[in-house]
């Protein structure tokens, strides 16, 4: 069980947490104006790396908001937290 | 003709009454509360003062105050997100008040008093028993009175306050008190037999 | 002491003597094979077997068969719901029912049948549902009452009080497990033996391309030249994807399992159940083989999180309340690559001589013949098999897409 | 016989527990486990082996013993345990297992929970190391917790005699110890195995509480406890294993670990045989041959492999008439079942030469495996020690340590002395300065294991030199492996097994590796050791299911009204995990009576149901509107306020997630409802978007779900009883709309109530706060009762809502249906810039004029139901699979309201087949079916205003 560092709530058990997946994956601006292979895209290619990866959780059994975080997919190490709409910070795995 | 109400455990009462010496725990149902999402710290600032009670800045926290409504508590939820709780009937009231100290700031007000009940727990093994089932770290050095979390309770979420030494009121989602109920009674059970048997036939 | 007799299942046919010599990778191959889990060594054997094609290297990064090969609960059946579906997974049930002949090599493949249980109206409904599709696709499928579930598996708890009553099941008589280790030696040692090369301890770490065509692979022992390269890397299909610019719609997650020491026979069969997130079968020696659910994150750790365990424990006695004691031996994880519609990726790719096989997530172990025989097609012939065409990479920017998770909701 | 000596071991002579054995009667004291208490007895054969049925004995005293394996009866059947582990009780029944258990088919009647506990420093192990890293950390102020897999504190030291500082180790112990169970802040946990390290300081431990009570155990204890601790910082101080030497018919009874011998000895007061024979490669077995001499064992013999005896050690051994025999080693065993002799041989000499020794003993040491598991499992990394022949501790982990023999230190004060650093530096991690210094030990035991040979198999019969004893794998079996092309540890580990037993290799994982690097001939530190995995030792499923077992399995939620459904003898249906009233039975109703009354009664007068599991979510602010657009499929702003709206929701695939109905109740506030199972769905969707997406938007979301008691009344007469309850509302149908809502007093309780219809017919929904729900029910069956107002459950509702056509998301969709599909294009805003889903909508495949779509279907034969989830196909006669499927059946009811059976369907080009017959496989025949149109109730909508 990993401990994950709520930016709100402080460390807390990852049963408190709701996964999301890839960060940074904005809603395009104008979906209409997409290809079918863009709209793909955004709709189901996310990135899969084996090392640091910036994924967003939700401290959904706690304070319910969503943060973001840069996690080592080998170790499961969260190297950084950091709130939505800041940009990934730099991380050393 | 009016309708008598109903608590969400008004069916526990004996039940969880019969937990005692271990644990005092028993249901305060009917209480006023109100959700109110703001962030706008002067907005903050207004509802405080018109409740009588500033408003927690603190995560993880709760206050109490007192003013035009009695004795009010404002629980921290999430940031911007709080949880105004006070003696019965009010709800109507208070939401007008806070309404009002919002303003035009972003915000919402809304009366959640039946959502959910709070039980309140009291006696030293008060820890222990949470902690079979609440992965928070309830010691008095990191949970002092005054704390205030949202967690897990076994499979329930909760809201958890740390309101003296040894004594902590729990809200629970109504459709849940039930079971809530039921696994207080469950994790009770060891202790009141340690009660009548010797001591130290088990281990910690 | 206890009786003499020799408990079931204490005498596994014995492997044989020889299985295969580590090889040196040679400069050039026709087919690169990359993964050598059950899928890489099964494609290896088909090229081989059905297309003569024997000039193949299979890479295989740490140990033959140790992903999730070595890490999966063995559950074989077809009783999928889409017809895209059961299409693949028959035709790799009706090779598996001849592979221990095929290969000459003790498979284990017991065809003890496969519950999947209904707890709720809806998975009642879900289930016949699937039964009478399964039927129509020429798949042997039954639903069962509650009676009839417990005549198969008397150990399941059917009473109606429990928190989750079974209200019945959908039973496939062919279904069954089978022995995963023995399952990929054996194609190793029939592709070895047609001259296939096996090469442990090789990871490719790089793919080059030349005029839009696959060329060559870069390995931790050196550069290989390729004529063609077939991806069978299952957790890792997305790290190697990338390495010849392609991004693929998968997540690779810990999937967790676990065993407990060896009983007596008490489990006569394999029940899975989605509601209460069960899936146990009782393996050849005695153990008790059970999948927990899969964790939430991204991960290549092949570890997983406790919790997981523990949720799967209570489930599991809910169902079983004969496991109270039976103890946990050894838990372990794997690293599946989950697709967004539960199904494959298995063909072609933009880049020309690259060939996808993945996707498979938590249930491709029993796809490994068949998947195999059609993806050595498929590289063989530059064209999918018919069994693979539904499931391409394409599917996901047309929309057809062939959702196992929405409607059957059973994984493995 | 007995082999019990006169006196010593930590055992209470003067009680007597009684126990049997493979149905014998025998006896023990507080204090054993019942192995000791077996081989007090001179009972050496426990169980037989799985594979060859051979005799097995004890090899070990601890929880590494390979071979012990019982089945405890007493007071409930438990398989596969450690009769080294086993503690004694009066009553207890066993018997011996050949590898396998057997489950009881008796429900397990006793207690299991978890508990929660945070500390600063855990220390794991509590031998020497432990202990005084305890001591370090505790004594600085931090928060220290110490468990310790054994009943009592000492780890190594209670198998010994040794004296600490001029006083017994025991006393030196009892001091640590009470000085850290005084010590504020410290849990000592006995009986408590670590079994699991995971992330970030989490290791699970398991505490067996009253199983050595065995029939005292109190029923309302809980029997094992699993300890979810949460560290800052780990020392683990898990000691060494004792590792055997494999040679021909090393697995007889009576062939045991030297150091286990002592232990037996000194703890137990129980001697292993009579004569024995000492085979050695290191110095530590010398104590063992000298303890036992001392005690009245015949040590026939010390087998030192090594070229040369320690002189000291040798001397001691000539000193008590004990020879040793340099350079030598066992080579063989005799004995039908226990030992009764071993053959000795000069290590590499020439063959045919063996001596054979008369003994029923050996004692075996090939040195010693440090106990890393556990720091394994934290992903540390494993370096060998070539001289130690071990696996050790390769690098330093940020917040574990490693203190003790579990790093391959072996002598005593050294091993205190890293646990002193260990529990300081742990200490001062976690913030706690040092706290005063433990002073160190000093032992005066003579016998350390360092100068040690390392050898893993003496040459000889490969088939009888067992390496796992338990998996019955021998040395033919490894050399076999090898042969046939296998090269990795983790292949020669699953060709043969070794390791994968209940012991998980603790004494033969180490020996396979040697075997195998000395067969490839290559170097062990090349080599990477099979993984460790959790648990260390095994756990019960139920110690790990805990209390979230029967109701507390999965809470069950259940709405305020609950208690009158049950009153009123409903059966209940699971959506979720809320418990639902499906229908309510009279007088031995089945279901298809019960409902087709309810549905009647409904249609043609009132009736009323439970709707509170229904998801309702308040929307406020200044872009309430604008962000429901985005969400809905139709558009929301436009709504006016006291208006409802029904609505769709689809995910971003455009696939159906989700309905409701969105009612505006001010300018900047409105509320919608969900369905019961997507109510926490829907409110996290809500979120997502507004906190990832759409942060500027001014809406805030909060869930009111249990806030209110939602009761649809439904019927003609529905207008009727709302009447004669809410006495302050005009309820005509000019005043009081159809998709309109009203706040009033219902009962005399503040109510809000929506004109809606999920049935057709003229309907309303009243809200009250949960708590007046009951009252308020009570009210509207007390004013409906002169028109025979009849509840009803979720059975009736689906039947009257199908009658109409509308769609069960989860039912009728399974998100692979569009709201077109549906036939619900006229929900799909064409104007709307952009909402979820739409984009998909343009998709090849949303296109194609073949999509399964909503429809309704007609048994020609009206009688004839067919069974949901039914396939459709096209032809009168099934032809060879694979057949072509049209679609299924969805939902399918006999209808009171229209005197037959009808069924909805998914079915492919469903609204272009309007009016053609196709046809239903069920069981072995082909049931010919209409297509019509969805509603086939009330297709006006007559009904709808009363
Ligand atoms: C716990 C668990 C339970 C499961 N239960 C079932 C079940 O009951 N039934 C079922 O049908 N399926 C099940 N599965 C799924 C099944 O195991 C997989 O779908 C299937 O094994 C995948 O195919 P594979 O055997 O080729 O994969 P793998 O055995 O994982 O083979 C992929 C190989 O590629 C190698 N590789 C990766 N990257 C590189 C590189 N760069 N260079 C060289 N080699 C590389 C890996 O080391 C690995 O050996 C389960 C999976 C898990 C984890
Ligand atoms: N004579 C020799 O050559 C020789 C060899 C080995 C050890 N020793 C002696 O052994 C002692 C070593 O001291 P130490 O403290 O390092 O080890 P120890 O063996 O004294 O103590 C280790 C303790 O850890 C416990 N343990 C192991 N794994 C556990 C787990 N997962 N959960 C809970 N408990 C667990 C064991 O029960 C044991 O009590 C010294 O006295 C040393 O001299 C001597
Ligand atoms: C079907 C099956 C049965 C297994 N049975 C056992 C077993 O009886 N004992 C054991 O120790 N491990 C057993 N394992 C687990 C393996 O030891 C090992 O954990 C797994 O192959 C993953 O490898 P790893 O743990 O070395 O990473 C089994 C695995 C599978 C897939
Ligand atoms: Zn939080």
């Amino acid at each position: 069980m990993q401990l994950i560092p709520c930016p709100w709530c402080g460390p807390r058990e990852e049963a408190e947490f709701h996964y999301g997946g890839q960060a940074h994956v904005a809603y395009p601006e104008d979906p209409s104006a997409l290809t079918d292979e863009e709209w793909a895209r955004y709709l189901f290619f996310r990135d899969n790396p084996s090392g640091p990866f910036a994924e967003r959780w939700s401290h959904s059994a706690g304070c319910r908001r969503w943060f973001n975080a840069v996690r080592d997919t080998r170790t499961h190490d969260l190297l950084a937290v950091y709130r939505v709409g800041e940009p990934m910070p730099e991380v050393t795995p | 003709m009016t309708a008598d109400p109903t608590s969400p455990l008004h069916a526990w009462t004996d039940g969880l009454a019969a937990l005692a010496p271990v644990l005092a725990v028993a249901e305060r149902p009917f209480r006023s509360q109100l959700t109110v999402r703001v962030s706008d710290p002067e907005a903050i600032a207004a509802a405080g003062s018109a409740l009588g009670v500033p408003f927690p800045s603190t995560p993880c926290t709760f206050t109490t105050g007192s003013g035009p409504f009695g004795d009010v508590e404002v629980l921290w939820l999430g940031p911007g997100e709080f949880l105004v709780v006070a003696g019965p009937g009010l709800q109507i009231a208070i939401e007008e008040v806070v309404r009002d100290a919002l303003g035009t700031a972003r915000g919402s007000v809304v009366d959640t008093s039946a959502q959910r009940t709070t039980v309140v727990l009291e006696g030293p093994l008060v820890r222990d028993v949470l902690a079979h089932g609440c992965s928070v770290d309830l010691h008095p050095s990191s949970a002092p009175a005054g704390t205030c979390v949202q967690t897990l309770l076994a499979r329930t979420g909760i809201v958890l306050q740390v309101t003296g030494e040894d004594a902590f009121t729990v809200l629970v989602r109504s459709s849940f008190a039930g079971y809530l109920a039921a696994w207080i009674c469950d994790a009770c059970v060891e202790y009141l037999a340690a009660e009548v048997t010797a001591p130290g036939t088990v281990g910690a | 002491m206890s009786s003499s007799a020799q408990p079931p299942g204490a005498h596994l046919p014995e492997h044989p003597d020889f299985l295969w010599d580590d090889t040196e990778p040679k400069a050039s191959y026709d087919v690169v094979v990359v993964g050598g889990g059950g899928h890489g060594l099964a494609t290896a054997y088909y090229l081989a077997k059905v297309h003569g094609i024997t000039n193949v290297a299979v890479l295989e990064k740490g140990w033959l068969a140790g992903g999730n090969m070595a890490r999966n609960t063995t559950i074989i059946r077809s009783n999928y719901l889409w017809d895209e579906s059961s299409g693949i997974y028959e035709h790799s049930l009706k090779l598996w029912e001849g592979l221990e002949d095929d290969l000459g090599y003790p498979v284990l493949f017991d065809q003890r049948g496969v519950l999947n249980l209904a707890h709720s109206l809806q998975d009642v409904r879900d289930g016949v549902r699937r039964v009478n599709a399964n039927r129509l696709n020429g798949i042997d499928a039954e639903w069962l009452d509650p009676a009839g579930v417990e005549e198969i598996c008397p150990i399941v708890n059917t009473s109606p009080d429990v928190r989750h009553p079974v209200l019945g099941a959908t039973y496939q008589p062919r279904a069954g497990i089978a022995k995963h280790d023995h399952v990929a030696w054996g194609y190793a040692r029939a592709a070895h033996a047609m001259g296939v090369d096996l090469v442990q301890d090789c990871e490719v770490t790089g793919l080059e391309t030349a005029g839009g065509r696959i060329s060559a692979v870069r390995t931790s022992r050196g550069r290989i030249l390729a004529g063609k390269v077939a991806l069978c890397a299952a957790g890792h299909s997305s790290v190697l994807a990338k390495m010849a610019g392609l991004r693929l719609p998968l997540a690779s997650h810990p999937l967790q399992a676990l065993v407990s020491e060896l009983l007596e026979p008490v489990h006569p069969t394999v029940v899975m159940s989605n509601a209460v997130h069960v899936y146990v079968s009782q393996a050849h020696k005695g153990e008790l083989v059970m999948g927990a659910g899969i964790d939430s994150y991204n991960g290549y750790g092949q570890r997983g999180s406790f919790h997981v365990i523990e949720q799967q424990m209570s489930a599991a006695l809910e169902l079983f309340p004969v496991f109270a004691r039976a103890h946990l031996l050894r838990t372990w994880a794997g690293i599946v690559d989950v697709s967004p519609d539960a199904s494959p990726i298995v063909g072609l790719t933009p880049v020309a001589g690259l060939y996808l096989n993945c996707g498979w997530g938590t249930g491709g172990f029993k796809a490994t013949p068949g998947v195999g025989h059609c993806f050595a097609h498929t590289v063989a012939n530059d064209e999918p098999h018919p069994f693979n065409a539904p499931f391409t990479l394409e599917r996901f920017t047309t929309g057809a897409l062939v959702d196992e998770h929405g409607a059957a909701a059973v994984a493995h | 016989m007995t082999f019990r000596t006169p006196t010593g071991g930590s055992i209470d002579r003067n009680t007597l527990l009684r126990f049997t054995f493979d149905g014998r009667a025998y006896t023990g004291h507080p204090g054993d486990t019942l192995a000791s208490a077996l081989l007090a007895h001179g009972v050496h054969e426990i169980g037989r082996s799985v594979k060859l049925g051979r005799p097995r004995g004890v090899v070990a005293a601890g929880s590494e013993d390979p071979t012990s394996l019982v089945q405890v009866e007493t007071p409930f059947s438990e398989p596969m345990l450690l009769a080294t582990t086993v503690e004694l009780y009066d009553g207890l029944e066993a018997r011996g297992l050949s590898g396998q258990g057997r489950l009881s088919t008796e429900p397990d009647p006793a207690r299991y929970d978890a508990k929660h506990e945070h500390c600063d420093v855990l220390v794991v192990g509590a031998g020497p190391a432990g202990l005084v890293a305890a001591l370090t950390a505790a004594r600085s102020g931090a928060r220290v917790v110490l468990a310790d897999e054994q009943n009592r504190a000492g780890g190594a030291l209670l198998g010994v005699d040794e004296y600490l500082d001029d006083r017994p180790s025991a006393e030196w112990v009892a001091d640590v110890v009470a000085e850290l169970k005084s010590t504020p802040g410290v849990l000592v946990l006995e009986r408590t195995t670590a079994f699991g390290m995971y992330q970030d300081g989490f290791v699970l431990a398991l505490q067996k509480r009253t199983d050595h009570l065995g029939f005292a155990a109190p029923a309302t204890a809980a029997r094992q406890r699993v300890w979810r601790i949460r560290t800052r910082r780990t020392v683990l101080a898990t000691g060494a294993h004792e590792r055997p030497v494999v040679f021909a018919g090393n697995d007889r009874p009576g062939i045991m670990l030297a150091s286990s011998a002592r232990t037996f000895l000194h703890r137990y007061g129980v001697l292993p045989g009579s004569r024995a024979v000492v085979f050695t490669t290191n110095d530590s077995a010398y104590c063992a041959a000298i303890d036992l001499a001392e005690s009245g064992v015949d040590i026939a013999l010390v087998v030192d492999a090594r070229p040369e005896a320690p002189a000291r050690l040798a001397a001691e051994c000539a000193a008590r008439g004990v020879e040793v025999r340099a350079g030598h080693v066992v080579t063989g065993t005799g004995g039908a079942g226990r030992v009764t002799g071993a053959h000795v041989a000069p290590l590499g000499g020439a063959p045919g030469y063996p001596d054979s020794v008369v003994c029923d003993t050996v004692l075996v040491s090939g040195g010693w495996n440090p106990v890393v598991g556990l720091f394994s499992q934290a992903r540390g990394r494993l370096r060998y020690d070539a001289g130690l022949g071990a696996f050790v501790p390769g690098e330093e982990l940020p917040s574990v340590a490693v203190a003790g023999a579990a790093t391959g230190e072996l002598d005593l004060t050294a091993c205190a002395r890293q646990g002193r650093n260990a529990g300081a530096a742990a200490a001062a991690a976690a913030g706690f300065p040092s706290g005063g210094q433990v002073a160190l030990p000093v032992s005066d035991s003579r016998c350390t294991a360092r100068s040690g040979l390392v050898l893993w198999r003496v040459p000889g019969d490969e088939a009888t030199s067992f390496v796992d004893l338990q998996r019955d794998a021998t040395v033919s079996d490894v050399l076999r492996a090898t042969g046939t092309g296998l090269r990795s540890l983790e292949h020669i580990k699953r060709y043969t097994t070794i390791g994968t037993a209940h012991d998980q290799g603790k004494t033969s994982g180490m020996i396979a590796a040697g075997i195998v690097a000395e067969a490839l001939g290559v170097e062990l530190a090349e080599q990477r050791p099979t993984t460790f995995r959790p648990p260390f030792t095994p756990v019960s499923f139920a110690a790990l299911a805990g209390r979230d077992r029967g109701e507390l399995h999965d809470p069950v939620r259940v709405t305020a009204l609950h208690p009158w459904h049950v009153a009123r003898g409903a059966l209940f249906e699971d959506v979720g995990q809320w418990k639902r009233p499906r229908y309510y039975p009279e007088d031995g109703e089945d279901l298809h009576a019960a409902v087709l009354r309810e549905c009647k009664a409904t249609r043609q007068s009132v009736g009323m149901m439970d709707g509170s599991t229904l998801g309702k979510i308040d929307v406020q602010g200044a872009d309430a509107g604008e962000f429901l657009d985005m969400l809905y499929t139709n558009v929301m702003s436009t709504l006016k306020v006291g208006r409802i709206r029904y609505g769709v929701m689809c995910g971003l695939d455009g696939m159906v997630m989700d309905d409701g109905t969105v009612i505006r109740v001010a300018e900047q506030r409105y509320v919608v409802t969900t369905t019961t199972g997507n109510a926490a769905k829907v409110l996290d969707w809500m979120e997502e978007w507004l906190q990832t997406e759409w942060p500027h938007l001014d809406v805030h979301c909060t869930s009111v779900t249990e806030h209110w008691a939602t009761i649809p009344l439904v019927g003609p007469r529905s207008r009727d009883v709302l009447a004669a309850v809410a006495p302050g509302l005009d309820v005509s149908n000019e005043a009081f709309e159809f998709m309109t809502w009203r706040d009033t007093a219902v009962a005399g309780v503040p109510a809000r109530v929506c004109r809606i219809s999920f049935s057709g017919e003229l309907a309303y929904e009243i809200n009250v706060t949960a708590w007046h729900g009951i009252a308020v029910w009570e009210a509207l069956m007390a004013a409906g009762e002169e028109y025979g107002i009849t509840p009803y459950g979720t059975e009736t509702m689906h039947v009257l809502r199908a009658e109409k056509g509308y769609p069960i998301i989860g039912q009728e969709t399974d998100a692979t249906v569009t709201p077109q599909d549906l036939g619900m294009a006229w929900a799909v805003s064409k104007k709307k810039a952009d909402f979820i889903g739409k984009r998909s909508f343009a998709r090849a495949e949303n296109n194609r004029p073949d999509r399964k779509q909503l429809v309704g279907l007609l048994p020609v034969d009206p009688s004839v139901l067919l069974p949901e989830g039914s396939q459709v196909v096209e032809t009168d006669r099934v032809p060879q699979p694979p057949v072509r499927m049209l679609g299924h059946v969805t939902s399918s009811y006999p209808s009171a309201a229209l005197g037959r059976t009808f069924a909805l369907a998914l079915v492919r080009s469903g609204r272009e087949r309007i009016g053609e017959t196709v046809y239903v496989p069920v069981e072995d025949s082909l049931v010919p079916v209409t297509v019509t149109e969805s509603v086939l109730y009330d297709k006006e909508g007559a009904r709808r205003d009363g």
